[in-house]
């Protein structure tokens, strides 16, 4: 009865649009129809989409190298923009030592305005990993920059939107590159568990039996394990000492170790489900061989809600890379990711002076809360009534 | 609103002479508002239950009939709302009448009315019943509310109740889980618990729907011997014609939230007048007719409670149907001529267009409505 | 229900023995051993180590014994209650861990009771007051509870304590009890810094568990027996908090076995940043310093407590579902 | 594949069941052993005649469904011959048929399901749905696949063009229809009707039972029609059988069956149904107990422990069904001493029980054709007769439909 409230729901709202014949549309036009109704989702879904653009062209965005060392500016806070004559400018600073703190502080010079220019030509990098460019978004002029004392260069003028670590590298640079690692580790480690789980767990539900049992004792084996526990094993298995891309690949791999037994218990579950329905003895009474009723019943309706899971399964593990970097178990230096980044953040006092070095565990609170949004929105979509 | 001698339809009387119903219901509105529109699920629903008698409630799946049950309980599920209309109920023939949708749906006196002068036993006996809760304690807390406040007294009471609805093994039976029953047996537990007080009204709504045909007659034959032993009045909501036959005295046909018929039982089967009642009778199979007689088919189905249907509601499915007049105006409820219980909702009986050159004026009875014609 | 537990608890044997050949092979498959972090150590501080010595120490520690060898060993020890030696702290792993795994349990403990006594009244209010004011509130901070990380929470939470409340954070005791032994002083000055680390390891779970209440909530709120309920004449206190609250109970029950492995993930992130005396960092350090047999105990016994926090959860469920006792 | 002649199967026979069992396995104890089963089908023998329908009724939990399925080896059976009587290969049995020559035959035989909503997948558009068996097949393709598709959704009293839409835009009446157009895509021999009408409005049941009768006629099909409703199965065949507990109990032709019962059972069943007749209320034979569990029957005849009539050999010997009349099988051990109660004939019933047949007819030219095609008024809802034309009823009042008293 409920899919009937359901569907006339539908129906309803179609007759209200007026568009289009609602009695052609397939589910999934009507789930992304039932989608596109929950506002939160949709707004989830927008944020997600803008971190993964900003993620992708953080070469373009970023004004300086994320692992750009300078030590005229460890700990600077965010540089203020001022508009003064209408363009856009900052200030000069220079380093001073606090003879008494024995630390350095940095004095503003706001004589003289540099203003911030755009498209300008900066480090050279690759756009999006395949075109080599060296023109960036923003950047400050440097005409008329004073002459340091010491090198007996002029200055570097410097914005730093973010604020600055304990290194000098710019946090901007750095929280643009740790995107492209945070917001996809997760992501790519439940595509691999996702694809692990569906096609074990469709085996397992549709064939039932001795292969159902052996991988019900495999999940439960598993899961008996604490999650981050065994994730920190795992990671730590991994020699310390390998190259960026081998690490990420094998962080990759750990999470979906971990990942993969809760979605295929929930794919089990819903092929268990719909094996027993009458479709399905429809197409073996007329004569449809496994595969046919596997290919063409069970995983075009059991994709949704895999889609589903995976999507709420992504949080977890984008967390649970933040957790393992945070650790010092994930990835390293000098790869940069949030969690690496935030394990410069560690100690109260570090958080109370330079709370912009809190800036990445922001961008992963909206990150997580976005993908639940999502994930939620999509549950309600393929299935309004559980 | 109405008239109340317009309202003839029972045998029961006050010493007085007047009419004693224990419910009189009067132009009841039940909207539901979902996030994709308001689903008028009553739409002017006017009857009353004499005391002592049964009174059955026929209709297809989204007729209204179960949510008419839960409005005198005042327990329409959200997101639905009684939008207007009354329910006045009478303890006693010689008490005053309240109108329960005057009182809280949280109040005490609210409280006071359901479960104990008001019991109610639903369609699925398989979760009517608590199922981390023995069958006796669900018993024993009814009657722990309106009855006495001694557990033990309570507790027995309750295996006394479950003894007399027929369980072998009331003690034991007691002690069981609802799991632990089958269907027949919850369903008799269920009658248990909501006679437990001796209520003035049972709604029973498709009590034996869910069951099997021998289980059925049980719990059928159940009922009927209760009512007469504690004259119970019955509020019978089912869609079995045959259940009606054998257990109603007074019949409600129900089509997308109005009464469109309301007679005896006898004229509803030997003499219906409704276009729908009669197809409905025609469209059952009946047990002893001859194979290969074609049956009678209503065309379409009841449409689905979000679309608004003009003029009166059956005509796109009414084998009578008279266009210009049923598609746009809603015919009102009128009494058959020469008969004083008697009513019915289609143009083709005088009386029931409201102000209309067909309209055969000064047959008394119409009954006033507040209905508009959408 | 006998049969049920004696099931439970051969499964819960079996399980154990493959967590524990999993555990093994997971700490012995990074290159070299952990005896070879202990040489490199000993060498640095310039001590010339003879190569006899070398051998006389891999001998002792069974470092080029075949795995089964190694493994059998290590179960035999486990028996015996032997849970092998931890290089990095020079001592048995059984005392230096003991003591820290108490205030580990401790910990998760207390957060999960906290869990569970926020979240079902939450839950419940959000669910019976469905699409109102509060309701929104408590599900957006359900949200983000799940989204903010623990060593986030943990450092907002600090500095927000230091900075308003005065009150001194980190740890598990005040410097003048540290050392001291057992008093009713030093349970309320436990006491006193408890409540910020079973915040921070409860958040997350807290914030699932309101939101999985509150979706069970809603959908035995629809079920017949609560409208029969209802038409009794009960209270609607009594209905939500009688009759619905325990059926609605059945899955919280259930994720008793999801919610285990998350504290004590919690408690490891948070013991680190609140610097607590509890396993987890113990567990992390030695992870990065390959220290196996300090390591392998340890996801042992969280392990242990997982499968009988699960065996557990399985008792309870019988004891609130009396459907459940059939099987 | 077994060509095995059978002298008890004559060639109007098309489908023949000899001691058909299925049993379910129950696990339990320490090691979840298999302890029992359910005995859910337990040994029944029926056949049925080419061209007839043979009603399979019963209380819930008794078998019928079970055992319709386990026929077309939807549930591989127990035990027990199922020998199917093929128009190209004869006398095949399905019990033994490997997947390639199930395969062959299983184009003959075809099923009807209750649910009308489980049965047709939600992803998948009508025309794919009732194409499926077709492809599987490689039957047609392309544009035959396509005009044979709209000719089935013809026959079924729907719209060709109803092809391209999704099954949630039909009403449960319509979906049972395309249920129905699947199982009739490879012209199938028999078709096994498992509860069809049980899911559906009162209104609506009446459509599709119309139906049923009419594609019979048309494409000379024989039923299996498994059922709960006496009333429905009466109606609509020509000989019942009666399922308790896993055994047929009783089966016979349907005016036989129904009028002069020869098992108490079947006597309880029919006196159990509520008549719709006022004047006519009348007490049941009440039943006492349950329905016993399959996993667990009683000895001896299974009904004893609710029969009116049981005595001591009941309860220890279990009667065979046996023939007890001609065209007359009963399993019961006093079927020739027990005078039993059936349905009074229609002629016994007063006359004007019945509505006049007359006001039907004017009733049905009343309605016109200039009426409305409301959303909800699917196409194809209309019954499978078509509309009366006639004049517009605009006078019709009351006097036209008041039956005859």
């Amino acid at each position: 009865m409920a899919s009937t409230a359901g569907v006339a729901q539908d129906l309803r709202q179609a007759a209200k649009d007026k568009k289009k014949d609602v009695g052609q549309m397939s589910q999934w036009q009507l789930m992304a129809r039932r989608f596109m109704q929950n506002k939160l989702s949709v707004l989830g879904l927008l944020i997600l989409l803008g971190l993964y653009v900003l993620a992708a062209f953080s070469g373009f965005l970023a004004p300086y190298q994320f692992n750009e060392l300078d030590s005229n500016n460890v700990f600077t806070s965010p540089t203020g923009i001022s508009f003064a004559g209408g363009r856009p400018s900052v200030c000069g600073q220079s380093q001073v030592l606090n003879e008494e703190l024995l630390e350095y502080e940095y004095v503003e010079d706001c004589s003289k305005r540099y203003p911030i220019q755009f498209f300008v030509r900066g480090f050279e990098y690759k756009l999006l990993g395949l075109f080599p460019t060296n023109w960036h978004l923003f950047g400050v002029s440097q005409a008329g920059a004073p002459v340091d004392e010491a090198t007996g260069k002029p200055q570097e003028i410097k914005l730093f939107l973010f604020g600055a670590d304990n290194q000098g590298r710019d946090m901007l640079a750095q929280i643009l590159q740790g995107a492209r690692v945070s917001l996809t580790v997760g992501l790519i480690g439940v595509g691999i568990a996702t694809i692990l789980g569906s096609v074990l767990g469709t085996a397992s539900g549709y064939f039932g039996g001795f292969i159902d049992n052996v991988m019900q004792r495999t999940i439960e084996l598993i899961s008996s394990i604490p999650q981050i526990p065994l994730w920190a094993a795992l990671a730590a298995a991994l020699p310390r000492e390998m190259s960026v891309v081998r690490r990420y690949i094998l962080i990759t791999v750990v999470l979906s170790l971990v990942a993969w037994t809760g979605l295929a218990r929930q794919v089990r579950g819903k092929v268990m489900g719909y094996r027993s329905l009458d479709y399905a003895n429809a197409t073996r009474a007329a004569g449809g061989s496994h595969t046919r009723i596997i290919l063409t019943h069970m995983l075009p309706n059991a994709v949704s809600h895999i889609v589903v899971v995976a999507a709420l399964a992504i949080p977890g593990a984008i967390l649970a890379e933040t957790a393992l970097s945070f650790l010092g178990l994930g990835m390293l230096r000098p790869a940069v990711s949030w969690g690496v980044l935030l394990r410069d953040a560690q100690s109260v006092q570090v958080v109370m002076d330079y709370p912009w070095l809190m800036i990445p565990a922001v961008l992963v609170i909206i990150t997580l809360t976005c993908y639940q949004f999502l994930g939620d929105g999509l549950r309600d979509a393929v299935d309004p009534y559980s | 609103m109405a008239d109340p001698v317009a309202n003839t339809g029972s045998t029961a009387t006050t010493p007085d002479g007047g009419v004693d119903n224990l419910i009189q219901v009067e132009n009841l509105e039940v909207r539901f508002y979902t996030q994709v529109g308001v689903v008028r699920a009553l739409n002017g629903v006017d009857f009353n239950i004499p005391r002592g008698q049964v009174l059955g409630v026929v209709g297809e799946s989204g007729s209204g009939k179960s949510i008419t049950g839960l409005s005198i309980m005042q327990l329409v599920p959200r997101p639905g709302r009684v939008e207007g209309g009354r329910i006045l109920y009478k303890d006693k023939p010689d008490s005053k009448t309240i109108n329960i949708l005057d009182l809280g749906r949280q109040s005490d006196e609210m409280r006071a009315i359901r479960g104990d002068d008001i019991g109610m036993i639903f369609q699925e006996p398989m979760t009517s019943l608590n199922p981390v809760f023995k069958v006796g304690a669900q018993i024993q807390e009814a009657i722990l509310l309106h009855q006495t406040p001694n557990k033990q007294e309570a507790w027995d009471r309750a295996v006394d109740i479950l003894d007399k609805v027929g369980m072998p093994n009331a003690r034991r039976v007691a002690n069981s889980y609802p799991h632990e029953l089958s269907g027949g047996m919850r369903q008799r537990a269920m009658i248990a618990m909501a006679l437990s007080c001796s209520p003035n009204l049972l709604i029973a709504d498709e009590p034996t729907t869910a069951l099997d045909v021998t289980t059925e007659a049980q719990i059928l034959s159940l009922m009927r011997d209760l009512q007469s032993e504690i004259g119970t009045s019955i509020m019978f909501i089912t869609h079995n014609m045959g259940v009606v036959a054998q257990m109603c005295d007074e019949v409600a046909v129900m089509y997308l939230g109005r009464i469109v018929e309301r007679a005896t039982v006898d004229d509803i089967f030997y003499d219906p007048k409704h276009p729908y009642t009669i197809s409905l009778l025609r469209s059952i199979p009946r047990l002893g007719q001859k194979r290969g007689q074609r049956l009678e088919v209503i065309k379409g189905g009841v449409p689905d409670p979000y679309s608004t249907v003009t003029g009166c509601p059956f005509h796109p499915r009414c084998p009578s149907f008279m266009p210009g007049l049923c598609d746009t105006v809603l015919p009102i409820e009128a009494f058959i001529e020469g008969k004083t219980n008697h009513t019915v909702r289609c143009h083709l009986y005088p009386g029931c267009t409201p102000d209309s050159d067909q309209a055969v004026t000064g047959v008394s009875g119409t009954i006033p409505t507040t209905s508009k014609a959408q | 229900m006998v049969n049920f537990i004696a099931r439970r608890l051969i499964a819960m044997v079996i399980t154990l023995l493959f967590i524990s050949i999993i555990a093994f092979f997971l700490i012995e498959l990074p290159p070299g051993s952990a005896l070879d972090a202990e040489l490199l150590r000993l060498r640095s501080r310039g001590g010339n180590l003879s190569l006899s010595q070398v051998r006389e120490l891999e001998e002792r520690f069974g470092v080029h014994d075949p795995w089964q060898e190694k493994y059998f060993k290590w179960v035999g020890g486990l028996f015996r209650g032997d849970f092998g030696y931890s290089f990095r702290y020079s001592r048995e792993v059984g005392p230096l861990i003991a003591g820290r795994l108490g205030f580990s349990l401790l910990l998760a403990g207390t957060s999960l009771l906290f869990a569970w006594l926020v979240s079902i009244p939450l839950g419940v209010y959000s669910a019976t007051h469905r699409n109102t004011i509060p309701d929104y509130i408590i599900t957006t901070i359900q949200f983000v509870g799940v989204a903010v990380p623990e060593f986030l929470l943990a450092l907002v939470l600090m500095v927000f304590a230091a900075r308003f409340l005065g009150a001194d954070v980190g740890g598990l005791f005040s410097r003048q009890y540290e050392a001291a032994p057992w008093s009713w002083g030093k349970v309320w000055d436990l006491m006193k810094h408890l409540w910020l680390p079973v915040i921070v390891v409860s958040a997350g779970s807290t914030a699932w568990l309101t939101r999985v209440m509150r979706a069970n909530l809603l959908d035995v709120l629809n079920a017949q027996y609560v409208q029969t309920a209802r038409a009794k004449g009960l209270k609607e206190n009594a209905v939500v908090w009688k009759h619905a609250v325990r059926n609605a109970l059945h899955p919280l029950i259930m994720t008793l076995g999801g919610v285990l492995p998350a504290l004590i993930g919690g408690e490891v992130i948070a013991s680190i940043v609140l610097n607590l005396p509890t396993a987890g960092p113990l567990f992390i350090e030695a992870l990065r310093n390959q220290d196996m047999y300090l390591a392998i105990t340890f996801l042992m016994f969280t392990s242990v407590l997982l499968v009988i926090g699960n065996l557990l959860a399985d008792l309870l469920l019988a004891w609130v579902d009396p459907r459940v006792r059939l099987e | 594949m077994t060509t095995e002649s059978s002298a008890v199967a004559p060639d109007d026979v098309l489908l023949e069941v000899r001691n058909l069992k299925k049993h379910f396995p129950i696990t339990g104890g320490l090691l979840r052993r298999v302890v029992g089963q359910v005995k859910a089908v337990d040994g029944i023998n029926f056949f049925i005649k080419k061209g007839e329908t043979l009603g399979l009724v019963g209380e819930s939990g008794c078998g019928k469904s079970t055992a319709g399925r386990a026929i077309l080896r939807l549930h591989e059976p127990t035990d027990g011959e199922i020998i199917f009587n093929d128009p190209k290969r004869g006398q095949v049995h399905i019990e033994d048929l490997s997947f390639g020559e199930l395969k062959a035959v299983r184009p003959n035989m075809q099923i009807v399901f209750q649910d009308p909503f489980s049965s047709l997948d939600p992803r998948m558009t009508v025309g794919r749905i009732i194409a499926e068996p077709l492809v599987i097949n490689k039957v047609a393709s392309g544009r035959a696949l396509r005009d044979r598709v709209a000719e089935l959704l013809t026959v079924v009293g729907l719209r060709p063009e109803h092809a391209s839409r999704y099954p949630h835009a039909f009403s449960g009446g319509q979906r049972q229809r395309i249920g129905i157009a699947r199982a009739l895509a490879l012209n199938p021999k028999l078709i096994i009707c498992d509860e069809p009408v049980s899911a559906l409005d009162v209104s609506v049941q009446a459509q599709v039972l119309n139906l049923l009768e009419d594609l019979q006629e048309q494409f000379d099909l024989t039923y299996l029609f498994v059922a709960h409703d006496l009333s429905v199965v009466e109606h609509i065949s020509d000989r019942v059988a009666v399922m308790y507990v896993g055994y047929l109990v009783e089966m016979a032709d349907t005016e036989e069956l129904y009028h002069n019962p020869q098992h108490p059972y079947t006597e309880a069943l029919l006196g159990a149904i509520p008549k719709p007749d006022p004047r006519n209320r009348h007490r049941p034979t009440r039943l006492p107990g349950d329905v016993p569990s399959p996993a667990n029957p009683p000895t001896g005849c299974l009904f004893h422990t609710r029969c009116p009539y049981a005595q001591d050999v009941c309860v220890t010997e279990r009667p065979p069904l046996r023939e007890v009349l001609p065209g007359h099988w009963a399993a019961c051990h006093f079927s020739e001493t027990l005078r039993l109660k059936g349905v009074p004939r229609l002629n016994e019933i007063p006359v004007d029980t019945m509505p006049d047949a007359n006001a039907v007819a004017q009733m049905q030219s009343g309605h016109g054709q200039s009426q409305s095609n409301a959303t909800h008024n699917g196409p194809g809802d209309g019954g499978s007769r078509p509309p009366t034309t006639g004049s517009t009823g605009t006078g019709g009042t009351g006097i036209t439909i008041r039956p005859k008293s």
